[in-house]
C-alpha cells in the first residue's frame, strides 16, 4: 500500500467528500440495483437453457435422475453416491408428506398452509376441559424452516443432476467416472473449500437467516402481546396475523393503534442513536490514539507495565465494570455521599439518570459518554501502539531535517497515516456503536424516563436498547420487528457509503 | 557557554515533558484501575450493622471498615431463586458452554477464514458481503427466535429435571455465530504469504494438507487470539445468555445471567451488592489471568484486525 | 556530552527534592492532624493518638512512608552504582511503584479527608488542621518528584 | 493442536456427564412453584401428603418446590408456560388471563370444589371462577390460600405508635429526625398508588370510585371530587421534604437503611427485607395512615377542607392454579394436593411459620384462637400484621382486573405512568385532566386524542 502523502495537494474537506460520495452511492446503486437484476434475468434464462439442454443430451441416467434422484450415479456404477441422492430424495417426500409433528405443530406441507397464520384458538368445551391452541409462533417458524429444507433439496437435487452430466461428459471423453473415494479425495483438495465452509453456512442458514427472516416477517404482523391480552373474544390471545404495512404507517403517523406515541419518540431515539455513535467513536477514537502517543513516547520507560493496566479494563467482563459504575454513581453509593458530606449537593444527584422520576437528561448522556471512554479507551490505544510501531521512521528523519516542530510532525506524518490505517475500523466501530447494547443498558437502562410509559424509549434509549425494551419487556414484537428494520436500514447506507468510498475497500483486491 | 546553555535547554525541556507524561499516566492509570479496586473492595467488606446482620448494600465510604471473606462464603453456600448453592452450578454451566464454544468456534472460524483468504472460488465475494450484511441486523429479534427454534427442539426453556438441556442449546447459539465472525482471522491470513501456498501446491499437496501442514503451524497467534476470543465469550456475554437460557430453570443459568439477576432479577435484594461483587471478583480473576498470560497474541490479533478492519 | 553530566550532576534536582519531601513528612507528623470534638472535647490530636484511635488512618500513612523509602533507595543506587544494569533497573521499578504510592494515596487521601467525618458514623464538625494539609502537600510533592526522577533517565 | 484436543474432549465428557447426573429426574415429579419465603414449609406439607396419597393406593409422587417471585408468574405463565411448575402460585387477578390464554386447567375434584366453597368469602370465590366454553359455564380454576392487602411499616426509633396513625402525624417525625422523608412507597406502578387512589372519606368510608364494578369494562369512574382533591394531596405531600419519596435505582430497602425514608408502605411480602434493614426490633405494622385534606388540596373541587381520608389498598389473595401446559396425566393428585395445602389447618400453620396471612373466612379469629391456645408459637408482630392487615379489608375491594382486557387496560397501558409523572411533576396537567386520561385508558386501552373543555365528562 503505498502511502506517500503529499501534504500540500488541497483535499476537499470531509462534509465535500461525503457529499460527493453520497451521491455517487446513490448512482452507483441505481445502476447496481439495475444491473443485478439485469444478472438475475439472464441467470434464470441460461439456468433454464441448459437444464434443457442437459435433459436432451444427457445419458438416459441423466433423464432418469430428473425424476428419481441418483439414478445418474447408479447409471455410471457410482452406487455410494447415488444411495445418498436416492435416501436423500426419500427423506425429503416423507418430511413433506408425513408432516411431523412438534409442540402440536407440523412440518411438512401444512406448515407452508399454516404460513397463512389461520390457526385455531382452543379454549375451554361446556365440560370445562381444554381444547389445544395454535401457537402462531410456531406457525411461522416451521413455515419458514420448511421454506428452508425445500430451497436445500433444490440445491442437492441440482448437484445431482450436475454430477450425473459430468459423469456423462466422462465417459464421452473415455475418462471413468469419479469413484466414492476421489469424491471424497477432491473434497479435501479441490473442492476444500466446500468441506470447510458448509458447516458454517448451515449454522448461518438456521441460526441466523431463518431467526433474521423471522424478525422480518413479525414487523408485517399483529404479534403484539400486550394488545392479545387486550383482545375483545377471550380466546384470541395466542394467535396473531398478518396486516400488512400497518406497523409502519402507524410509526410514521406518530401514533400507533394502540394510542400510544411510540412514533412520536422514533425521531428523537433516532437523533440520540446517531449523536451517541458519533461521540462515542470519536471520543474513544482520539482518546485512544493520544494515549498510545503517549506511552510510546520515546524515552518513556515501562511502557509495557502501562499497557497492561490498560489491558485489565478490556479483559474486566463489561458487565462486571458497568454494574460496578452505576453502583458507584448511585444514589446511595460513594460518589453522592461524599458529595453530600462536603456540602457541595443537598440530595443525590442522578448521574445516570435513573436515580428518580425527572433527572436531568443531558448529565445521564454526557455521563454515558465518559464512561464510554473509560470502556473503549484502552482498545483503540492498543490497535494504535501496534500502528505507530511500523509508521517508516525515515519520514520523521526528513521532517526532522528540515526542522519542523514535534506538534507539526504529528499532524503532517503521525495523524494522517494512522487516519488511513484505521479507516475501516473507524467506519465497523461506529456502526459497533449504533448497535452497542451493554454500556446504555446497563448504565442508565434508557436513562430518564420520557413521559409516556416504560416501553416508550427513555432519554439515552438507543435503537437497540428500545428494541429490547418494546419486544422482550413489552412482548410489543411487531412494533420492535418495524424498530430493528429501520435500525437495519440505516445502518447499511452508511456502512456500503463510507465503505466504498475508503481507500481500503479499492485496494483490497489489489492486495490479493 | 551559549551551545552548551542551548543543550541544557533542550535537555532540561525533554526532563520536564517526560516528566509530565510519567505524571499524566500514573494518573490515568489510577482513573482506570478505581472502579475495578472499588468492586474488589467491596467483595471483601464485611461491616455489620447494629443487628449484627451483615451490611449488603451499596454503603457510601469507599474504604471497608471491616474485611473478610463471608460474602464469598455466603455466595457459594447461599440459596438464590430457590436453589441452594446455585454459584458453583453457575460456574460450572459457563465452564462447559465456554470449553465447548471455544473448541467449535475456533475450528469454524478458522476454518472460513482460510477459504476466504487463501481460496480461490466464485461464491467468495457474495458470502462476504452477506456476511456483512447479516451482521448489520441488531441481534435482539434473532435471539428471540432463536429461543423459539431452540424450544421447539427441547433444547430451550427446560426445567429443572433437564437444565443441562438448556446448555446444550445454548452452545449451539454461541458457536452457531461464531463462522460468521471471521474477518480478524482473515487479516492474519491474508498477512501470511500465498507464495507459500503455491509452492506447497507445485509439489503436490492437498489444500487440506497445506492448510492443516504449513498453515496451522504458522498461525499459532491467531489460533490463539481466536480461542480465546471464544473461551471469554461466554463469560462476558450477557444479553444472549439472558434470551436463551434466563427463562430456563436457574440451575441452567450461567454466571453472567445470574450475577445479573442477583441485583436485577425477580427475586434480586439490594442486600446481595456484596455477594454479586464477590461473585465478580471470582469471574474476573480468571479471565484477567488469562489474558495478562496470553497478552502478547491478544495484542497481535487486534493489531492485525484493525489494519483489515 | 554526556560525559559532563555525571550521576550526581544528574540526580542534583532530586536530591534537594528528597530533603524537600523529607521535611514535610516529618512536619506532618509533629504537627497537630486532626481536630475532633468527639475525642477530646476542644483540643487538637497528634498523629500517633488518631492512629490509636483509628488503625485505618494508619495504613495509608506508612504507605507513604515506605514510598520515600523507595525513591531515597532508588536515587543512591542510581547514584552510586550507576553502570550496573540490572540495579539500575530495580532503581527504576521502585521509583515507578513509589509513583504510583503517592498518586494513589494523594487521591485517597483527598477522598478521605470529605469521607472521615460520616467514617466515625456521627455528624461531628470537622474543622481542619494543617497538619492534614502538609500531608496532602507531602503527597503530591513525592508524587511529582518520583516521577521527575523517572524522567531524568533516557532509554 | 492435537494433544490439546484430545485432553479437552475428554474433560468435556466427564463434564456433562457430570452434569447430567447432577440433574436427573423421573417422569412423576410435582413441581410447586411458590413464594420464595415459605418453599420449605410447603416442601414438608407436601412430600408428607404424597407419603399418605401413595400409601392410600395412589401413584407415588416425588415433590420438588421452586422459590419463585409470585408477583411475575402471572406474565410468565402467560408468555411461556410450559417452563413453569406442575402447581404455581400466583396473584388472583391473573387468573382470567391465564385460562384465556388456555393455560390453566378447571377443577373438577368435588371435595376441593367444596372446600373452596365453604371456606371463602364471596368475592374470593367469584375471581377464583371462569366462564368458559359456548354456554358460559363457570368452573373454578383456583384456590385461594393467602390474602394480601397493603399496610404500613415503620421504624419505631424515629416514629412513636400515634405519629403512625396519621400522614401528618409521620411528617412530623420527619422533621424530627432532621428533614427525613415521612414514608415510601415500593413501586411506581398501578398497585402501589392504590393507597391513594383507593383512598375512601373517613368519616362514612364513601368513594366515588367505579372501577370495573361487577367486571364491566365501561363501568369505571375516576373524577370524582374527592379523587381530584386526593390527588392534589399525593402531588403536594410527595413533593415537601418531610413528605412522600418516590423510588429510587437502589430500591425503597436502601434508603430506609440509611434513613432516608422512616415509613414504608408495603405488604407482607416485604416483612423480611424491612426488618433486614432496620433490625426487627424496630419495626412496627399498623394500617395505612389518615390523612387530612388541606384548603390547597381541595381548591377547585366541592370538597370541604380537613376532610379526613383513610387511605385505602386492594384486597387479594395469592392463589394456586394447575398448569394446562404440563397435561392432565396428574390432574387426581395435583387437585388432592392443593386442597390439602389450601385447608385451613395448612393455612394457619403457614401463618405461624412463613407469615402468610390465611384467607378463610374468620381467619383473624382462629389466628387469635390458636395464639390462645399456644402462647409464644406465633410471634407478637405477625399477629399485629394479620390485625393490620384484617383492619384494611374494611376499606379495600378485590383487584377486579379477571379477564386479560380488564388486567391489560389498568396495568400495561400507561395510566399508572401518568399517574407517576404528574406527581413528580413533569407534566403540566391538572388533577382532573389526569383523571379523565386514566378513565378513558381503563375503558378504552389508548390515550384519549384530546380532552374535554369542561370536567368532569364523562365517556362513551
Amino acid at each position: 500500500m503505498d502511502n506517500s502523502i503529499n501534504a500540500s495537494e488541497k483535499k476537499p474537506n470531509i462534509f465535500q467528500r461525503f457529499g460527493r460520495g453520497f451521491v455517487q452511492f446513490w448512482k452507483d446503486f441505481g445502476h447496481g440495483f439495475v444491473n443485478f437484476f439485469k444478472k438475475l434475468g439472464s441467470g434464470f434464462k441460461n439456468f433454464f437453457v441448459n437444464f434443457g439442454k442437459r435433459f436432451a443430451d444427457g445419458s438416459i441416467g441423466t433423464k432418469l435422475s430428473h425424476f428419481i434422484m441418483g439414478a445418474g450415479s447408479f447409471y455410471h456404477k457410482q452406487y455410494i453416491k447415488g444411495a445418498i441422492f436416492l435416501i436423500l430424495q426419500v427423506l425429503f417426500i416423507l418430511f413433506m408428506v408425513m408432516c411431523p409433528t412438534v409442540n402440536g405443530t407440523p412440518y411438512g406441507w401444512k406448515a407452508l398452509g399454516n404460513l397463512a397464520l389461520k390457526g385455531n384458538p382452543g379454549g375451554y368445551d361446556d365440560m370445562g376441559r381444554l381444547i389445544e391452541a395454535d401457537d402462531s409462533t410456531l406457525f411461522l417458524l416451521f413455515g419458514l424452516v420448511t421454506i428452508a429444507i425445500i430451497i436445500l433439496f433444490i440445491i442437492v437435487y441440482l448437484v445431482n443432476i450436475a454430477s450425473s452430466y459430468k459423469a456423462d461428459q466422462d465417459e464421452k471423453s473415455g475418462k471413468k467416472p469419479t469413484s466414492f473415494k476421489e469424491d471424497w479425495g477432491n473434497l479435501l483438495d479441490s473442492r476444500f473449500h466446500i468441506l470447510m465452509l458448509t458447516p458454517t453456512c448451515i449454522a448461518a442458514l438456521v441460526f441466523t437467516v431463518i431467526p433474521t427472516i423471522f424478525m422480518i416477517s413479525m414487523a408485517f404482523s399483529t404479534y403484539n402481546i400486550v394488545d392479545m391480552n387486550d383482545a375483545t373474544e377471550p380466546y384470541m390471545k395466542n394467535l396473531f396475523h398478518w396486516n400488512g404495512l400497518t406497523n409502519f404507517i402507524d410509526l410514521f403517523k406518530g401514533k400507533t393503534t394502540l394510542g400510544h406515541e411510540i412514533g412520536a419518540r422514533f425521531f428523537p431515539v433516532l437523533g440520540w442513536t446517531f449523536i451517541w455513535a458519533f461521540f462515542a467513536t470519536t471520543t474513544c477514537y482520539f482518546g485512544g490514539i493520544l494515549l498510545a502517543l503517549l506511552i510510546n513516547k520515546k524515552g518513556l520507560q515501562f511502557k509495557k507495565v502501562f499497557r497492561t493496566i490498560f489491558i485489565l479494563t478490556i479483559a474486566i467482563p463489561q458487565f462486571i465494570s458497568l454494574l460496578a459504575m452505576r453502583n458507584l454513581l448511585n444514589g446511595n453509593g460513594p460518589v453522592n455521599q461524599i458529595l453530600m458530606n462536603f456540602g457541595w449537593i443537598s440530595k443525590p444527584i442522578g448521574f445516570l439518570g435513573n436515580n428518580t422520576v425527572g433527572d436531568n437528561p443531558y448529565l445521564a448522556k454526557v455521563m454515558v459518554i465518559i464512561i464510554n471512554m473509560w470502556l473503549g479507551v484502552p482498545y483503540t490505544m492498543l490497535m494504535t501502539s501496534g500502528i505507530l510501531m511500523n509508521i517508516p521512521t525515515d519520514l520523521y528523519e526528513a521532517a526532522r531535517v528540515d526542522g519542523t516542530s514535534p506538534i507539526k510532525m504529528l499532524f503532517k506524518i503521525t495523524f494522517p497515516y494512522v487516519f488511513f490505517v484505521t479507516m475501516p475500523y473507524l467506519i465497523s466501530s461506529f456502526v459497533g456503536n449504533i448497535n452497542s447494547f451493554n454500556t446504555i443498558f446497563l448504565l442508565t437502562g434508557g436513562g430518564p424516563s420520557v413521559v409516556g410509559g416504560t416501553y416508550v424509549a427513555g432519554e439515552t434509549d438507543l435503537l437497540v436498547t428500545w428494541l429490547y425494551k418494546l419486544t422482550i419487556d413489552n412482548g410489543e414484537y411487531n412494533t420492535g420487528a418495524v424498530v430493528g428494520i429501520l435500525t437495519f436500514i440505516i445502518t447499511a447506507t452508511i456502512t456500503l457509503i463510507a465503505y466504498r468510498n475508503s481507500k481500503s475497500y479499492k485496494e483490497e483486491d489489489t492486495f490479493q | 557557554m551559549k551551545q552548551k546553555k542551548v543543550l541544557l535547554t533542550i535537555r532540561s525541556r525533554a526532563i520536564l515533558s517526560r516528566t509530565l507524561s510519567y505524571l499524566g499516566l500514573v494518573t490515568l492509570s489510577l482513573i482506570w484501575i478505581i472502579p475495578i479496586f472499588w468492586i474488589v473492595l467491596s467483595a471483601f467488606r464485611t461491616e455489620v450493622n447494629s443487628d449484627g446482620q451483615l451490611i449488603g448494600i451499596v454503603v457510601s465510604n469507599y474504604f471497608p471498615k471491616k474485611f473478610g471473606v463471608q460474602n464469598f462464603i455466603n455466595l457459594f453456600q447461599g440459596q438464590f431463586y430457590g436453589v441452594k448453592g446455585v454459584f458453583p452450578r453457575w460456574i460450572l454451566n459457563t465452564l462447559i458452554v465456554a470449553v465447548v464454544d471455544c473448541l467449535i468456534s475456533t475450528f469454524l472460524v478458522l476454518s472460513v477464514a482460510y477459504c476466504m483468504s487463501k481460496l480461490k472460488f466464485k461464491m467468495r465475494k457474495p458470502f462476504m458481503n452477506l456476511t456483512m450484511i447479516l451482521g448489520l441486523f441488531p441481534g435482539f429479534m434473532s435471539m428471540i427466535a432463536i429461543y423459539f427454534l431452540l424450544k421447539s427442539i427441547g433444547l430451550a426453556g427446560n426445567s429443572a429435571d433437564n437444565a443441562w438441556l438448556n446448555i446444550v442449546g445454548l452452545i449451539l447459539a454461541y458457536s452457531a455465530g461464531a463462522g460468521m465472525g471471521f474477518q480478524v482471522a482473515k487479516g492474519f491470513f491474508d498477512v501470511l504469504p500465498s507464495s507459500l501456498v503455491e509452492s506447497a501446491k507445485l509439489d503436490g499437496c492437498s489444500n487440506f494438507k497445506i492448510f492443516w501442514k504449513i498453515i496451522l503451524p504458522l498461525s499459532k497467534p491467531i489460533i490463539i487470539y481466536t480461542a480465546l476470543m471464544s473461551f471469554t465469550g461466554p463469560w462476558m456475554d450477557f444479553i444472549f445468555a439472558k434470551v436463551i437460557i434466563g427463562t430456563g430453570a436457574p440451575e441452567c443459568w450461567t454466571v453472567s445471567v445470574g450475577l445479573y439477576s442477583l441485583l436485577f432479577g425477580a427475586q434480586s435484594d439490594v442486600n446481595f451488592f456484596t455477594q454479586f461483587a464477590a461473585g465478580c471478583v471470582c469471574v474476573g480473576i480468571p479471565i484477567v489471568g488469562l489474558f495478562m498470560f496470553l497478552q502478547k497474541y491478544y495484542v497481535e490479533g487486534v493489531t492485525a484486525g484493525a489494519v483489515k478492519g | 556530552m554526556h560525559s559532563e553530566l555525571t550521576p550526581f550532576r544528574i540526580c542534583r534536582n532530586a536530591i534537594i527534592g528528597l530533603v524537600l519531601s523529607l521535611g514535610l513528612l516529618i512536619t506532618t507528623l509533629c504537627l497537630p492532624f486532626y481536630s475532633y470534638r468527639y475525642f477530646t472535647i476542644n483540643e487538637t490530636m497528634k498523629f500517633i493518638d488518631v492512629a490509636k484511635a483509628n488503625h485505618h488512618i494508619a495504613v495509608p500513612l506508612a504507605g507513604a512512608i515506605l514510598a520515600l523509602v523507595f525513591i531515597v533507595a532508588a536515587v543512591i543506587l542510581m547514584l552510586f552504582v550507576s553502570k550496573n544494569k540490572i540495579v539500575q533497573f530495580v532503581a527504576k521499578t521502585l521509583t515507578i511503584l513509589a509513583a504510583f504510592a503517592f498518586i494513589g494515596l494523594f487521591f485517597t487521601a483527598a477522598v478521605r479527608l470529605l469521607v472521615i467525618p460520616y467514617e466515625f458514623d456521627y455528624i461531628a464538625s470537622q474543622t481542619l488542621e494543617s497538619g492534614y494539609l502538609v500531608y496532602l502537600a507531602y503527597l503530591l510533592f513525592s508524587g511529582v518528584l518520583s516521577c521527575y526522577i523517572l524522567a531524568i533517565h533516557e532509554k | 493442536m492435537k494433544k490439546g484436543s484430545i485432553f479437552s474432549a475428554v474433560l468435556l465428557a466427564a463434564m456433562l456427564a457430570g452434569g447430567v447426573s447432577a440433574c436427573g429426574g423421573s417422569g412423576n415429579t410435582v413441581t410447586l412453584w411458590v413464594g420464595s419465603e415459605s418453599t420449605d414449609f410447603y416442601k414438608d406439607v407436601a412430600t408428607e401428603f404424597a407419603k399418605e396419597y401413595a400409601e392410600a393406593g395412589g401413584k407415588s409422587y416425588k415433590i420438588k418446590v421452586v422459590g419463585v417471585d409470585t408477583g411475575s408468574t402471572g406474565g410468565q405463565m402467560t408468555s411461556d408456560a410450559s417452563a413453569c411448575g406442575d402447581i404455581v402460585v400466583t396473584a388472583h387477578d391473573n387468573v382470567g388471563k391465564i385460562v384465556e390464554k388456555g393455560k390453566a386447567l378447571a377443577f373438577t375434584d368435588e371435595a376441593l370444589i367444596n372446600q373452596i366453597k365453604a371456606d371463602n368469602s364471596e368475592e374470593f370465590q367469584s375471581v377464583c371462577q371462569v366462564a368458559v366454553g359456548a354456554n358460559k359455564t363457570k368452573y373454578f380454576f383456583a384456590s385461594p390460600f393467602i390474602s394480601q392487602a397493603l399496610f404500613l411499616y415503620y421504624n419505631k426509633q424515629y416514629v412513636t405508635a400515634d405519629q403512625a396513625k396519621t400522614f401528618e402525624g409521620l411528617a412530623q417525625a420527619g422533621a424530627q429526625a432532621g428533614g427525613k422523608k415521612g414514608f415510601t412507597i415500593v413501586g411506581t406502578d398501578g398497585f402501589n398508588y392504590s393507597f391513594n387512589l383507593l383512598a375512601r372519606k373517613a368519616s362514612d368510608n364513601s368513594t366515588t370510585l367505579r372501577l370495573y364494578e361487577d367486571f364491566d369494562v365501561d363501568n369505571c369512574y375516576a373524577q370524582g371530587d374527592d379523587e381530584v382533591a386526593s390527588l392534589q394531596w399525593a402531588k403536594r405531600v410527595f413533593n415537601e421534604s418531610t413528605g412522600g419519596l418516590l423510588p429510587s435505582d437502589s430500591g425503597w430497602a436502601v434508603e430506609v437503611k440509611n434513613g432516608n425514608a422512616l415509613s414504608v408502605i408495603g405488604g407482607a411480602w416485604h416483612y423480611k427485607a424491612f426488618s433486614a434493614a432496620i433490625g426487627e426490633s424496630n419495626v412496627g405494622i399498623t394500617k395505612i395512615p389518615t390523612y387530612t385534606l388541606t384548603s390547597a388540596d381541595v381548591s377547585g373541587t366541592t370538597m370541604s377542607p380537613n376532610t379526613v381520608m383513610q387511605g385505602g389498598s386492594f384486597a387479594d389473595c395469592k392463589v394456586m392454579l394447575i398448569n394446562a401446559a404440563k397435561g392432565e396425566k396428574k390432574l387426581d393428585f395435583e387437585q388432592k394436593l392443593i386442597a390439602k395445602l389450601c385447608s385451613k389447618d395448612v393455612q394457619v400453620q403457614s401463618f405461624v411459620k412463613c407469615n402468610n396471612v390465611p384467607a378463610f373466612n374468620g381467619a383473624l379469629e382462629a389466628l387469635e384462637e390458636y395464639n390462645t391456645a399456644h402462647p409464644g408459637e406465633i410471634n407478637a408482630l405477625s399477629l399485629e400484621l394479620a390485625k393490620a392487615q384484617n383492619q384494611m379489608f374494611s376499606y379495600s375491594i378485590p383487584q377486579p382486573f379477571v379477564t386479560g382486557k380488564l388486567n391489560t387496560r389498568y396495568y400495561q397501558k400507561q395510566a399508572p405512568d401518568i399517574y407517576k409523572n404528574f406527581i413528580a411533576g413533569t407534566i403540566e396537567d391538572s388533577a382532573r385532566q389526569v383523571l379523565y386520561k386514566m378513565q378513558y385508558i381503563w375503558q378504552k386501552g389508548a390515550e384519549p386524542e384530546e380532552i374535554p373543555g369542561s370536567l368532569p365528562a364523562d365517556i362513551d
